[in-house]
C-alpha cells in the first residue's frame, strides 16, 4: 500500500474538486477524442454527398446535351438521347436483378431454414460458413465459371424451357423458335447474380430466423406443433420482415453486380422480357464497364449519367430494406 | 518478384544491337485487333531495351484515339486512320503544336468464323456473307449458302455472332460488306455493328466474340484472323476462286491498294483499302490497323522513345514477331520505306 | 380429463451434464403440486422432462421414465408430438404470437390438428377456452384484436387459453406469476384453484408464499454447489413442508437462510 | 366442441393419442423437410462446383514461378509469365484501401456505439446503411471524377483505386465495427468508469482493447469483400504487364482484373506443330489467377480465425 | 478511510422520466446501509447518484444534492471522473475485465489511468486489496491467470478488490450476491462485514435476509405504481425495519406479500 500516487490521495474534504494537471490533460483529451469521432461521423455523409455530388456534376453535359449527344457517343444511336437509352438500362437491370431475387430468395430461405432449424447444431455451424464462402470468392470467378463452365451446363436447360414452357412470354424462343445458342442469355447471367446473392440472403434471413423469441418457437412446440409447423407458426411470420429486407438487400446487390453480367450476358438495349434470347437487355453497370475504357469526354459524361441512375435506384431499394426493418434494439444495455 | 518472365538475359539479346539502349516508360492503348502483335513488340523491343517500359492498353482504336488526341497516350493503335478533319485537325494540344500521323503497321485479314459440326471448310460470296450478316439468310441449308458448298452437310439455324462493342473491325468488315455486296448490304459503315435481330449475338471484344461463335452451333461471326484459333474460317469469293484468309492473301490486297492521299500530309501514312479487287489470291477483307502517333514530343527522350519504337515495330524483325504471335501480314518493303521515313519526322518540341 | 404421473429414477442430461439426478415422484390427478427450490436446482428442467419439452433442447436427454396412467412418455413410439398435445405447458413470460389476434392464439393449438373447424364450433371453443382461463369477460369485445396488446396478467391468461384449447390430461406451469404484478398474480392463482378440478398441475414457482397458497403438495428441489446435479430432496403436503419439513436443508431454504 | 378428438378414457386410448399424429401432418412434415434439405443442397452444387473447376483448371499452374514472375514480355502463346505484378497490385492497393477506410470506420463506429445520440448519429447510422448499398462501378466512378477534377485525364493510378475501394470498405468496417463495439458488455464500461477512468481511455483501453478479436475480423471481411472488385480497378488503375510497386504514378495490375484481361485475351492462334505454344495459355493464367485470389482470401479468413483466436478474451469459465 | 453521505430533496430522472423522487437520506461513516425494494422502485437508481455513474446513461440527470463530508457532488467545477475514484461501485454481476489477469484486473484502476507504479508497490498492492477482499489465499498462485477463469462469488470478490485498490471513501454495492450460489454468497456477506471497519458502506439487495443479515441501516423503497417515481418510504435501524415498521408499505413487503 505504500505506492505513492496513492498515498497521496488529498484530504477526503478537499478531494472531490482536485485540481491537478493531469486532470486537466483528461478533460482536453476526453473532449479530442469525442470531437475527432464526430467529425469522423460528419465525413461520411460528406463523403456521400461527394459521392452524389461528382456523379451529378459529370453527368450534367450528357444530360443537357439533348440528341445532339449521339454524335458523339457511339452506342447511343442516331437520333436518341441519353433518356431513350437509359430506359432500356433500367429495364435491363432491373429484369435481372428481379429475375436473380426469384430464384434466390426460396432457396435462401430454405438454407437460412436448415441451418437455424433443421440441421443438427454442430454441423450448422459449418454449413453456415460454407455458404458464407460463397460470398467471399470474387465476382470475376463467378464470371469466369458462368461463362465458361455453367452456360454449357443450361444449354439444354434452356431449349427444354422453350420447347415446353415457350408460350410464357418470359420464356419465348427467337425467331427460329429456339434459346440462343450459346446461351449468353439474361436467364444465365440472373442465375450466376442469383448464386452470387444467394450468401447475403441466407445470411440476414439466418440472423433473423436464429433470433425468433425461444419463447414463441415453445410456446408452439408445446401446443404439439411439427417442426414445419413450428416454423410456419412461429418462425416465419416473426421473421417476415426480415426476409423482406434480406431480399431487398440482395436485390440491391444484383442491381450493381458488374462482372458477372458483363462476361455472361449478350447485350442488347430493347425493352424485351425474352430472358432466353441474346442481345436483348443489358445493366447499367456492365454497360459502364464495357464502354468506359473507349469513351470520350461525352461519352463518360453519359456513362456517369447512367452510373447516377443506378446509384438512385439502388438508394431507395436500400434505403426500403432499411425502413422495412426497424432497426435491432441496442444490444447493449446495462441493468 | 521478377520482372523476368521469360528468362531472357537483356545482355544476351541486346549484344546484336549497335544502337544505345533507349529507357523511359511510354504509354499506349486502343485496338484489340493489334493487341497480340503489341504484346509481341513490346516483348521485342524491351528485350533490347530493358530500362524502357511499354505498356499497351488493351480496349478498342476509338479509346486509343481518344486517349493520343487528350494526351493520355503517347500512341494509339487504332483500326482506322485518323480523321484528317475532325481528328488531325485538333491534334495540336497534344502534340505540342505539331500533329498526328498515322503508321500502317499492322494488316490482318478480318475471318469470317464459324463452328458448324461436321463442317471444316465453308466457301460464300460476298453477297452470301452479307446476306447471312443482314439477316436475309437464316439457316444452314439455305440455298445461296449450299450451292456454293455441294460437299458440305449443313443444316440448322444461323445464329450470327457480332462485336457490340465499338470496333475497327466493324468499320472494316462492314466497309468490306457495302463496298463488295452494294446490292445486298444497305447499312452505313460504322464502328457499332448496325443489324439487330433476336438471332443474334453482341459479343463484348473480339475474344469474346470468338468464345462466343466457339461455344455455339450453327455460329458465324467475323473477328481478326489472328483470334479465331482453330475455328473454321470462311474463304470469300474474289473473282471466280475462293480465298481463304491468310497473310499472304491478306498482303496481295493490300498491295493491290492505294495510298489515301485525301487532305493528308505527307508524313500521314493512310491507305485506301481496295474492297473490290479481283487481283488473284487477295483476300479483301483486311484490316489495316495503324499506329497513330505525334510528330512532336514534350521531350526528347520521349520522342526517342517512340521513334525507337515505331521503327522496331515495322522494321522486318518487328513484323516477323507479330506474324509468328497474331498470324499477321508483315507489311511490303515499300510501304516499310514510307512509314520509315515519316517516322524520321518525329521530333521533340522546339 | 386429468392423469396420474409418475416419475422413476429420473436422471436428467445436458449433453454430458447431469442436470437433475434420481427424482422420484407421484403426482396424483386433480391436484396441484408445487416445485420450489433455490435457482439453477433444476426444477425448469425436471418439469420440462414431463412433456417431453426438455428434448428441444441440442443435446439434452432423460434417463429413467415418466409415466402418464401408466404410459412412458420416453416409451418406444410414442411421439413428443402427441405427449405435447396431453401436456400442456405454460411459461414463465407471457408468449402469445404476436402476428395472431386473441382468438387466433386460442386457436393456435386446434388449428393444427383441424384444419377446417367450422366457424361456430370455433366460436365456441373460443369463449369456453377464455372463460376457462378467466379472461373472456375482459376480452370479448376486441376477439381479434392482437394478443400481444393486453397487459402480462392477461397475455398470461391467454397462454392458458391457449393451453387448455387442446384439452390436455396434464397442465404444467413454469413461474407463470413471476413477470407479473401483484394483481394480476392473484388472478392467475384464483385460474389455478378453478383449473384444478378439472387438470392435473404442477407449478414451479420462486415464491414460497405463493407455493403455499396454491397447491396441495410441495416438493424441494436443491443442489449441494454449482457443478453438482439438482435432486429432490423431499416433496410432501404443503402444509407440512412449511411447517415441519423433514430436511434440515428445507427448512433452511423456507426460513431464507439461502437462494 | 364436438369436433376435437376423442378424450382417451383408457390406458389403451391414452397410449394411442400418445403415438398417433396425423399422418396428413406427418407428411407435410417430412416433404417440407425434404425441401429444405433440397435447398440446401441446391446451393452447395455451384460451390463445389465453381471450386471443383477452379481447382481443376488453375492447379496446372500454380507454383512458385507463377506466384514471383510478372507478365512482362510475354506475348502469345509463350508458356510464361506469372502473376506477380498482380498480387502485388491487389496487395497495394487494398492495403491502401485499408489503411484509408480504418481509422475512419473506427472512429465513426466509436462515435456511434460510445458518444452518438440524436439526429446526427441517426443520420449517419442511416446513411451507412444507404452507403453498403453503393454498386461497386458507381463508387470506381465517384474516385475516377474526384482524380480527374484534381489531376487531370491521365489520372489512373493505384490510389485512385484505393480511394475507389475505401468507399466501398467504409460502410462495412463501421457496420462490424459497431456490432463488435455493441457486444462489449456495458459492465465493462461501467466498471472501468466507476474506478475514475476517464471516458476516452476506457475506450481506448477496455472497449477497444476487448473488442479488438472482432474488430479485426471485421476488418478481415471487409477486406475479402472488396479484394475481387474487378470493375472499379479496371476504370481507376487500368493494367499493367510489369511490375509497379508506386501506388500513386502509373497503372498497376491486380488480381481480378489480371483474371478479367487473361479471359479477355483468349485462344491464341498458334502455328500448328509449334510445341512452345500452348492455345489455351490465357484460359489457363485466368483460372490459376482466380485460384491465387481465392487463395487469397481464404488465407485472409484463416488470419483473420487466427488474430480473433489469439486476442479474444478468454471467455468466463 | 470512510465518510458521511447526505442526500437531500434528490430527484432523478431519466430523460423527462421522473425516476425516483425526493429523497432525503444520511448515511453514517462506517456503516452498512442496505436498501430493499420491489424491482424497479429505484434502488440501482439511487445508488448511482452516489458516485455520478447514473451520468454514463445518455439524457440521465438529477435535481437536489449529495453532498459527501459537506462537499456537494453535483456542485459546480467537481469532476466525475475524482468523484468515481472516491466513491467506488460493485456492480450486480461480477465484471472483472476478461483480457486482463488477476493481477491486472486489480490493479485496472491504477493502470487505466497511465499512471506509473513500480513492481514492487504494485504487488504490495495486489497483496494489500486481495486480502482485503479476502480472496488472496484462493488465487495467489495464480494471479497471472485471466480473471474471468474463477468462479462467479471469486469474480465478485475480485471486483470488489479492484474497487478498494484504488482506495476509495466509500463502496457502493447493487446486488452484488444476486449471481452467486448460496456458498459465495457467504463469503461476500462476510467481507462486507470486515470491510465495514474502513469503508462506508452502502447496499442494494432484493433478498431481505440478506438485508437483515449484513446491514445496520436498512430504507425501504416502493413505488405507487409502474409509471410513478419510487420513493423512499422508510429508513431505519434494521432491526426496527424488520420487527416494527412504520409505514403499512413497508410490513406488506417484508411479509412477504408483494414483490
Ligand atoms: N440449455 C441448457 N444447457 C445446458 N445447461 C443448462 C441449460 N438449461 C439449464 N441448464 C443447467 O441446468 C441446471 C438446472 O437449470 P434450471 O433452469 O432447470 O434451474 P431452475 O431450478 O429452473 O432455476 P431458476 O429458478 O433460475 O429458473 C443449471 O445448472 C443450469 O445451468
Ligand atoms: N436506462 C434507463 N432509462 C430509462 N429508464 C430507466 C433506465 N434504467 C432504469 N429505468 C427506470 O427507472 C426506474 C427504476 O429502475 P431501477 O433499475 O433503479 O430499479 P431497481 O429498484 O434497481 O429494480 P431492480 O430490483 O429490478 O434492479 C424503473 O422504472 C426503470 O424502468
Ligand atoms: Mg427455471
Ligand atoms: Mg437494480
Amino acid at each position: 500500500m505504500a505506492s505513492p500516487t496513492l498515498t497521496s490521495t488529498p484530504h477526503p474534504a478537499a478531494e472531490p474538486t482536485p485540481p491537478g494537471a493531469s486532470r486537466a490533460k483528461d478533460r482536453g483529451m476526453d473532449r479530442g477524442f469525442r470531437y475527432l469521432s464526430i467529425a469522423s461521423g460528419v465525413l461520411i455523409l460528406l463523403v456521400l454527398a461527394a459521392v452524389a455530388a461528382f456523379l451529378v456534376v459529370r453527368a450534367l453535359p450528357a444530360l443537357k446535351a439533348g440528341d445532339a449527344i449521339s454524335q458523339d457517343v457511339g452506342w447511343i444511336g442516331a437520333g436518341q438521347s441519353l433518356w431513350t437509352v437509359i430506359g432500356p438500362l433500367v429495364f435491363g437491370t432491373v429484369l435481372a436483378a428481379i429475375a436473380a431475387l426469384a430464384m434466390a430468395v426460396p432457396v435462401a430461405i430454405g438454407i437460412a431454414l436448415f441451418i437455424s432449424h433443421y440441421a443438427p447444431r454442430r454441423l450448422a455451424n459449418g454449413l453456415g460458413y460454407l455458404v458464407d464462402l460463397l460470398a467471399a470468392i470474387p465476382s470475376v470467378v463467378y464470371g469466369l465459371w458462368g461463362v465458361m463452365v455453367l452456360a454449357p451446363v443450361l444449354q439444354p436447360v434452356w431449349d427444354f424451357l422453350v420447347r415446353w414452357l415457350g408460350w410464357i412470354p418470359l420464356f419465348a424462343g427467337d425467331s427460329n423458335g429456339n434459346a440462343s445458342n450459346p446461351p449468353r442469355v439474361l436467364l444465365t447471367a440472373a442465375l450466376v447474380l442469383a448464386v452470387m446473392i444467394l450468401p447475403i440472403i441466407t445470411a440476414v434471413s439466418r440472423e433473423v430466423f436464429l433470433q425468433t423469441p425461444r419463447l414463441h418457437e415453445e410456446a408452439a412446440l408445446a401446443l404439439g406443433a411439427t417442426r414445419w409447423e413450428l416454423v410456419r407458426m412461429a418462425v416465419l411470420p416473426f421473421a417476415r420482415s426480415g426476409i423482406v429486407s434480406a431480399a431487398m438487400l440482395g436485390l440491391g446487390r444484383a442491381l450493381g453486380e458488374t462482372m458477372a453480367v458483363l462476361m455472361v450476358l449478350s447485350p442488347g438495349m430493347l425493352y424485351s422480357f425474352k430472358l432466353l434470347v441474346a442481345s436483348q437487355q443489358q445493366t447499367i453497370a456492365a454497360n459502364i464497364a464495357a464502354k468506359f475504357a473507349d469513351a470520350n469526354a461525352m461519352g463518360v459524361s453519359a456513362l456517369i449519367a447512367t452510373g447516377l441512375a443506378l446509384f438512385v435506384i439502388t438508394l431507395v431499394v436500400n434505403m426500403a430494406a432499411r425502413a422495412i426493418v426497424a432497426r435491432r434494439k441496442d444490444f447493449s444495455g446495462a441493468n | 518478384g521478377s520482372d523476368n518472365a521469360t528468362g531472357g538475359s537483356s545482355a544476351a539479346s541486346s549484344s546484336g544491337s549497335a544502337a544505345p539502349a533507349l529507357s523511359g516508360t511510354l504509354n499506349g492503348g486502343g485496338s484489340s485487333a493489334q493487341d497480340k502483335a503489341q504484346q509481341a513488340w513490346i516483348a521485342g523491343f524491351q528485350t533490347t531495351n530493358p530500362d524502357a517500359t511499354i505498356n499497351y492498353t488493351k480496349s478498342d482504336s476509338g479509346a486509343g484515339r481518344k486517349g493520343l488526341l487528350d494526351g493520355s497516350l503517347a500512341f494509339a493503335g487504332t483500326d482506322a486512320a485518323l480523321d484528317p478533319t475532325k481528328e488531325i485537325a485538333t491534334s495540336g494540344t497534344a502534340c505540342q503544336g505539331g500533329k498526328a500521323i498515322d503508321l500502317p503497321v499492322y494488316i490482318s485479314p478480318i475471318a469470317i468464323a464459324f463452328n458448324v459440326p461436321g463442317v471444316t471448310e465453308l466457301n460464300l460470296s460476298a453477297d452470301t456473307v452479307a446476306k447471312i450478316f443482314s439477316g436475309a439468310v437464316t439457316t444452314w441449308n439455305d440455298p445461296a449458302i449450299t450451292a456454293d458448298n455441294p460437299k458440305a452437310t449443313l443444316s440448322g439455324p444461323i445464329t450470327v455472332v457480332y462485336r457490340s462493342d465499338d470496333s475497327g473491325t466493324t468499320k472494316n468488315f462492314t466497309d468490306y460488306l457495302k463496298k463488295a455486296a452494294p446490292s445486298v448490304w444497305n447499312y452505313d459503315v460504322t464502328n457499332t455493328f448496325p443489324v439487330t435481330k433476336d438471332t443474334f449475338q453482341g459479343q463484348n471484344g473480339t475474344s469474346a466474340v470468338v468464345q462466343g461463335i466457339q461455344a455455339g452451333t450453327g455460329t458465324i461471326g467475323y473477328a481478326d484472323a489472328s483470334a479465331v484459333g482453330s475455328l473454321g474460317k470462311v474463304s470469300v469469293k474474289v473473282g471466280s476462286a475462293f480465298v481463304a484468309p491468310t497473310a499472304a492473301a491478306a498482303a496481295a490486297a493490300v498491295d493491290a491498294s492505294k495510298r489515301d492521299t485525301d487532305g493528308r500530309a505527307d508524313n500521314d501514312v493512310a491507305i485506301k483499302i481496295d474492297r473490290t479487287t479481283t487481283a488473284a489470291g487477295a483476300y479483301p477483307a483486311i484490316l489495316v490497323s495503324y499506329l497513330g502517333v505525334c510528330d512532336t514530343y514534350a521531350t526528347a527522350a520521349q520522342a526517342d522513345l517512340v521513334k525507337g519504337y515505331a521503327s522496331y515495330v515495322v522494321s522486318s524483325a518487328g513484323q516477323d514477331q507479330a506474324a509468328k504471335a497474331a498470324g499477321s501480314a508483315p507489311i511490303s518493303d515499300t510501304l516499310r520505306k514510307d512509314v520509315l521515313s515519316a517516322i524520321a519526322t518525329i521530333k521533340a518540341k522546339g | 380429463m386429468s392423469q396420474r404421473i409418475d416419475a422413476k429414477d429420473l436422471n436428467i442430461y445436458y449433453g454430458s451434464f447431469l442436470a437433475v439426478a434420481g427424482v422420484n415422484m407421484s403426482i396424483a390427478p386433480r391436484s396441484v403440486t408445487a416445485l420450489i427450490g433455490p435457482s439453477g436446482c433444476g426444477k425448469s428442467t425436471f418439469l420440462r422432462t414431463l412433456n417431453r419439452m426438455h428434448e428441444v433442447i441440442p443435446g439434452a436427454r432423460v434417463q429413467g421414465t415418466v409415466e402418464i396412467d401408466g404410459v412412458d412418455l420416453y416409451g418406444a413410439g410414442v411421439d413428443p408430438v402427441a405427449v405435447r398435445r396431453q401436456v400442456g405447458m405454460v411459461f414463465q413470460r407471457p408468449n402469445p404470437f404476436p402476428t395472431m389476434s386473441i382468438a387466433e392464439n386460442v386457436l393456435a393449438g386446434v388449428r393444427l390438428n383441424n384444419k377446417r373447424i367450422n366457424k361456430s364450433d370455433a366460436n365456441e371453443l373460443v369463449e369456453a377456452s377464455l372463460r376457462g382461463a378467466n379472461l373472456w369477460n375482459e376480452v370479448k369485445d376486441r376477439l381479434d384484436r392482437p394478443g400481444s396488446g393486453l397487459s402480462g396478467g392477461q397475455q398470461q391468461r391467454l397462454c392458458i387459453a391457449r393451453a387448455i384449447a387442446v384439452r390436455p390430461q396434464v397442465l404444467l406451469m413454469d413461474e407463470p406469476c413471476s413477470a407479473l404484478d401483484p394483481i394480476s398474480t392473484l388472478a392467475v392463482e384464483d385460474l389455478i384453484a378453478e383449473l384444478k378440478s378439472e387438470y392435473t398441475i404442477v407449478i414451479v414457482t420462486h415464491n414460497m408464499q405463493q407455493a403455499a397458497r396454491v397447491s396441495d403438495r410441495t416438493g424441494f428441489f436443491n443442489l449441494e454447489a454449482t457443478g453438482k446435479p439438482g435432486r429432490l430432496i423431499e416433496i410432501d403436503e404443503t402444509a407440512t413442508i412449511f411447517s415441519s419439513p423433514r430436511e434440515q436443508a428445507t427448512e433452511d431454504y423456507i426460513s431464507g437462510r439461502f437462494g | 366442441m364436438a369436433t376435437l378428438e376423442q378424450v382417451p378414457d383408457s390406458t389403451e386410448a391414452l397410449r394411442r393419442a400418445l403415438t398417433q399424429v396425423d399422418p396428413a401432418r406427418k407428411r407435410k412434415d417430412v416433404v417440407m423437410r425434404v425441401l429444405v434439405y433440397l435447398a440446401f443442397a441446391l446451393a452447395i452444387l455451384p460451390l463445389v462446383s465453381l471450386i471443383w473447376s477452379v481447382l481443376v483448371r488453375g492447379l496446372g499452374r500454380f507454383d512458385g514461378y507463377f506466384l514471383l514472375h510478372s507478365m512482362r514480355n510475354v506475348f502469345g502463346g509463350m508458356d510464361a509469365g506469372g502473376a506477380y505484378h498482380a498480387i502485388l497490385g491487389t496487395v497495394l492497393i487494398t492495403g491502401w484501401a485499408t489503411l484509408i477506410s480504418v481509422p475512419i470506420g473506427l472512429l465513426v463506429a466509436i462515435y456511434l456505439v460510445e458518444y452518438g445520440t440524436g439526429a446526427l448519429a441517426r443520420a449517419v447510422t442511416f446513411f451507412v446503411d444507404v452507403m453498403t448499398g453503393i454498386p461497386s462501378i458507381v463508387a470506381g466512378l465517384f474516385a475516377f471524377s474526384l482524380f480527374y477534377l484534381l489531376v487531370g485525364p491521365d489520372s489512373r493510378s493505384g490510389i485512385v483505386g484505393a480511394v475507389a475501394l475505401a468507399v466501398l470498405m467504409v460502410p462495412v468496417v463501421i457496420r462490424s465495427s459497431e456490432e463488435m463495439l455493441r457486444l462489449v458488455p456495458n459492465e465493462l464500461r461501467e466498471a472501468s468508469l466507476a474506478l475514475g477512468v476517464p471516458k476516452w481511455l476506457t475506450i481506448v483501453r477496455v472497449v477497444l482493447r476487448t473488442a479488438v478479436a472482432g474488430l479485426t475480423t471485421g476488418v478481415m471481411i471487409a477486406i475479402a469483400r472488396v479484394i475481387g472488385e474487378t470493375a472499379p480497378l479496371i476504370i481507376t488503375v487500368g493494367a499493367s504487364n510489369s511490375i509497379n510497386n508506386n501506388v500513386f504514378s502509373g497503372n498497376m495490375m491486380t488480381l481480378p482484373v489480371f483474371v478479367y484481361n487473361q479471359y479477355g485475351s483468349g485462344l491464341v492462334a498458334c502455328t500448328p506443330g509449334d510445341a512452345s505454344c500452348i492455345p489455351t495459355i490465357n484460359y489457363d493464367r485466368a483460372w490459376t489467377a482466380a485460384l491465387t485470389l481465392i487463395l487469397l482470401v481464404m488465407l485472409l479468413n484463416l488470419v483473420a480465425r487466427g488474430v480473433s483466436r489469439l486476442f479474444s478474451p478468454k471467455t468466463r469459465s
